[in-house]
């Protein structure tokens, strides 16, 4: 199992800098209008996105949602390519053409974030079937939602994993709500963690505010995977900062003080002063780290500010391979 | 009967309050259309639930408390198929489906269940159901959320279509809707909501399978969908200043969509043009040249001409979503073959 | 809880014969090519159609299967109209328009076969959400397969109706194969029982070919489906005495001498000596009951074979209400 | 390349072999494609495996393993989703659909993920994937087991779609759909399975958005989709005895559909008729009525006729199945308004 070495946790440390600032700084564009359509933050749930990440390499592969910035940073897509992309400008991962809910980057092995809520399941289970297909150690990564746990997708793509014994990881992201409507609402089961025994699947659940956390469950599952021993699923608990789309008044939030302190904790914040106090990485390099992600992603604004926007031929191009 | 102005948004709103008000039966269900269940501080009756991820069903909780307005888990299939065996055992639900995008994860309830049901069971079951929905690029909603399918629920036997263009339509139409004993999509432009409109108070309904005459012509008929009935508007004070008279019609119901009117116009004006933002394959604007041409055919100077989304998913960046869309110029330039022709004639 | 009368076990078992007997004559009549298409027989698995609505009156819904002539009988649908709607005739409970798959009759709370695997059970929730709205007692029972066990939609009406306490029994009816794959093939869980906890929901695992034991089950779910306690699942581990569907050469069978074992037990001989032994009836009379069957079944043939195909016109009618 | 009679059944069956002969990524999955998993008597290789529910592909996993030849639940959204990213990260799919009247259960993997994918993520991305299924009436399957949907997957952007009518052309046509990096729907006519034809033994393609002409003629011509070439060339004999020279055009590809072929046939003969069993609305027969009407209009002597399916459900009883099919006599009727005119010329 891989184990974080302090140059693992630099990177990790600044992935989990970077999804924040490039988040934060989507939250304030969007409020100027520059960046339109649908847009749902991931600020407060990098742990989650790079607890896991941080064991795959460009040959692994990930399938996202509707909240996937997180996701892709993890993954190693561009941040210039992405912050261009949610501009719809020609210089986007997806070349404008996709927008904040379908970035993708098949090469670095990220399959797109998903406009669909659980439209990623299956898919994650086709990636898994690929590499075993093929006889690789590759995994394939699926991240959803707790609303996504009610769709038939995860019933589907769960069974299917299952009993074909494939090398993919579901990764729920509780973060209590889908939309407006809370998790212990819309979702039957105790918890998420326990609907794996119906697939004869083992299960975790985590606190998904806490980077160790998932990232040791993680690593177990991703070992059991390479090594062929099946799928995994792990339920991390967490919780987004901003609303459910840019534009969410948020009424819902938060019902109990129980629910606010959660709220509140601070993912990278833990983990930096974890890091720091087990010799991972000195505060300053923290701060260093801190910096040079503030920097890139504001060069990543500028970048995307500065593109042109795509040529009009391409509104009929790439519809069809030849 | 009194009329104000209010948005389509709102007439929606007013069409459900009253339909609701009139037959308990009525109840309406899907993803947030309250918002908040089980949050203490949203409880039934909570002025500050969400009402609907755009909120148009805002104030129905409110009213009616959360035995009518259901929040459903993101479970397409089963609470549209749920809502079909409600409507078969005599409620008459109106469930929502956030975007018409979402249809493959809910088409076997209406394709194969809902729709066959009536006919497969040899006349002896009813299916009331209205089921809202939304569609319509111009919001940046991507190539997942900015889909018009109303196209692809009218090819299926057994289901009206309703696409309402103005508050005043929207309200009556969905109040007719709800009335029926079939099932029918009820198909909301987003783009439209902030639109406003004077709008009757009461109860009253607009009939079903009936198109509207926007502004009456006589050298050129267009035919519109929803929005579009803007488009054709220009497109039409555009003509006018050649001195062509367009005839505009609105058709308001998809399917079945209504001939009379169509071809009446086509006997007068001789030309057509169909404006439709839908996907333009196997659509209804290829419908509609197909049945006009057919029944038609010696009343027409030229073909019928469809101007439409091109044959491409929905892009994001605004300046290609803004030409995947129909707009003035586009009906111009590809229907140039029988304006210029009208140009001829008219000079 | 209804208790097994003398009454209500000679009409069990004239409904039990009902069905063993239409199979039957199904069967034979379809070799000889007079009834087309698709056709599931459900002979060898009466005890749980009868076990179950043995409960029931016309005022409660049930929703059915591909394999659905079973549970017609058992709901009290007419024989005459059944096997008419079978050959296609307009004296058919659908008026000839719906054939095998597709036999209804909503007055008598039966909502249908239905050619969908899986396709009845979001209705069966639809049908106890209308239950529960208009404040009755009544409750719905969904019938569906081992097979319809891995479709989405169970996932989603088995959530649905556990997060609304609706009176829904979920009757699962597992006969080992779908089409001509196992369960144990294609479910991940060690049994679809199991698979109600990740619902929060009450389940049992029976003997399928053990009439008391699904007269049993069922009466304690649907008890407390109509005190408002909310659904229940009852596997009911049962085999069909013909092939998926007819025509099949059901190479499949049998894997082992457990397996032989158990298809060869027939609940209705079963029952019928446990019913003389309990005194519920004789053996004079469980005779009767069989010989009038037989009649009956008879009658329907001649009924079905008697009765005019549809008129041309009904091509074109029903399609809307109005 | 020598040729012998097989079935369309066997030749789709070779088609799969040769294609998985020739390319180690191409593996095919569905409800029983093998059947009988984990049973032990039919373990690896066996021979008594189903081999699907009509038998086509039977054989294919005695040859080519459990691992190539996959039995899935009964999950058709998830193996269905699972083929598109087996697709998009490097294999070759061949899922089946059993039957197409259960696209509702499937739909969202083609209609938003699978067709939409290389779009959305700006061309970065291939999607090779054949789906094969089975579609029409004539089998007694009723309401739920007779439709034919090609139209609607034709209807989205970024899928092809194919309709072989005989046993050479289902064999080239599948051949050359495997070798696209598109998503290609495959539709059998289920009840041409047993029909027999001489097929090549080798590997051949037969060009995709090619249509063939299996009759040439000059006054009037007839499109058909699969199985209806067969009635057009009823029709034609049956109009030959008037004197009257038939086209037939068989469509092969119905999305994107030939339309070379097609205009160039009504630019010499002035007179279509297209015979398409699905239902009538947005369909392929509307869209190329549509389509050719707008782009031959000066060449049309009468308007394009459609000879469909009716606007209801496929009804069960045989003597309402048959006359829900068109018919040569279906034909003459609802396309007399053109052929009666013929006749006047011709006599
Ligand atoms: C199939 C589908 N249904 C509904 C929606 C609308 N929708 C978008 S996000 C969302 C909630 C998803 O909740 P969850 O899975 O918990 O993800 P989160 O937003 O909390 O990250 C819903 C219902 C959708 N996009 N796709
Ligand atoms: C949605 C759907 N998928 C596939 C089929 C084809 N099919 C018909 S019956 C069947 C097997 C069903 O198995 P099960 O649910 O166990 O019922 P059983 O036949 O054993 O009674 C399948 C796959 C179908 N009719 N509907
Ligand atoms: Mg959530
Ligand atoms: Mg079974």
């Amino acid at each position: 199992m891989k184990q974080l070495t302090p140059d693992l946790a630099k990177t990790a440390y600044k992935y989990m800098n970077d999804i924040r600032h490039f988040e934060d700084r989507v939250h304030k564009v969007f409020l100027t209008g520059a960046i339109p359509g649908f847009v749902h933050l991931y600020a407060g749930e990098e742990a989650v996105a790079v607890g896991v990440c941080s064991h795959l390499t460009d040959s692994d592969y990930i399938t996202s949602t509707h909240r996937g910035h997180g996701h892709c940073i993890a993954k190693g897509c561009d941040v210039n390519g992405m912050m261009a992309e949610i501009y719809g400008k020609a210089t986007g991962l997806n070349n404008g053409k996709g927008g904040s809910m379908h970035i993708a980057d098949v090469d670095k092995g990220m399959l797109g974030a998903n406009g669909m809520v659980s439209g990623g399941m299956p898919i994650a289970v086709g990636a898994g079937l690929r590499n075993k297909y093929l006889k690789t150690d590759d995994v394939a990564v699926c991240f959803f939602g707790d609303g996504a746990n009610n769709e038939g997708n995860f019933h589907e793509a769960m069974n299917m994993a299952s009993i074909w014994k494939l090398p993919v990881i579901f990764v729920n992201e509780n973060n209590n709500f889908a939309e407006a409507t809370p998790q212990i609402y819309a979702t039957a089961a105790k918890t998420i963690a326990q609907r794996a025994e119906a697939y004869d699947m083992p299960s975790e659940r985590v606190d998904g505010k806490n980077f160790m956390a998932v990232f040791e469950a993680a690593g177990r599952a991703i070992d059991r995977a390479r090594q062929g021993d099946g799928p995994t699923l792990i339920e991390c608990k967490t919780y987004r900062n901003y609303g459910h789309f840019e534009g969410d008044q948020q009424t819902y939030k938060y019902d109990s003080p129980e629910e606010e302190a959660f709220a509140k904790r601070d993912d990278i914040q833990e983990f930096r002063a974890y890091a720091v106090s087990e010799g991972l990485f000195t505060a300053a390099e923290a701060d260093q780290i801190e910096q040079q992600s503030t920097d890139d992603i504001e060069a990543a604004v500028k970048f995307a500010e500065d593109s042109p926007l795509p040529d009009p031929e391409s509104l009929y191009e790439d519809v069809f391979a030849d | 009967m009194s009329r104000k102005p209010i948005t389509f948004m709102q007439a929606i709103n007013e069409g459900l309050t009253q339909a609701m008000e009139k037959d308990d039966r009525v109840f309406i269900m899907g993803e947030d259309v309250a918002g908040g269940a089980k949050v203490k501080h949203l409880a039934d009756k909570n002025e500050d639930s969400w009402g609907g991820v755009f909120g148009v069903t805002k104030g129905l909780m409110p009213k009616f408390g959360r035995e009518r307005v259901i929040d459903t888990p993101v479970s397409e299939m089963g609470y549209m198929g749920a809502a079909v065996g409600a409507a078969i055992t005599g409620l008459r639900p109106v469930p929502e489906l956030m975007f018409n995008d979402f249809v493959g994860f809910c088409l076997d309830t209406i394709l194969a269940q809902g729709s066959k049901m009536r006919y497969m069971f040899g006349g002896k079951a009813k299916v009331p159901l209205t089921i809202r929905t939304t569609h319509g690029a111009g919001a940046s909603g991507a190539a997942q959320h900015s889909g018009s399918y109303y196209g692809l629920f009218a090819s299926i036997p057994g289901v009206k279509v309703v696409v309402p263009s103005n508050p005043y339509d929207a309200k009556g139409l969905l109040l007719a809707a709800i009335e029926e004993d079939n099932i029918v999509v009820f198909s909301e432009d987003k783009t439209l909501y902030g639109m406003k409109g004077d709008v009757p108070e009461g109860y009253y309904k607009v009939e079903i399978g009936k198109a509207t005459i926007t502004r009456a012509g006589t050298d050129l008929s267009i035919v519109t969908i929803g929005k579009m009935v803007q488009v054709a508007e220009a497109v039409a004070d555009e003509l006018a200043k050649s001195g062509i008279q367009v005839e505009v019609i609105d058709l308001r119901t998809v399917a079945p969509w209504d001939e009379a009117t169509v071809i009446q116009s086509v006997q007068k004006t001789g030309r057509l043009i169909v404006i439709d933002e839908a996907h333009p394959r196997n659509s209804t604007a290829t419908d509609i040249a197909a049945v006009v041409t057919d029944k038609a055919f010696d009343y027409l100077d030229g073909p019928v001409k469809r101007v439409t989304a091109p044959e491409t998913p929905v892009p994001f960046a605004s300046n290609l979503e803004q030409l995947y869309m129909p707009s003035v110029k586009r009906v111009l330039d590809e229907a140039s073959e029988i304006i210029d022709d009208l140009k001829v004639v008219k000079a």
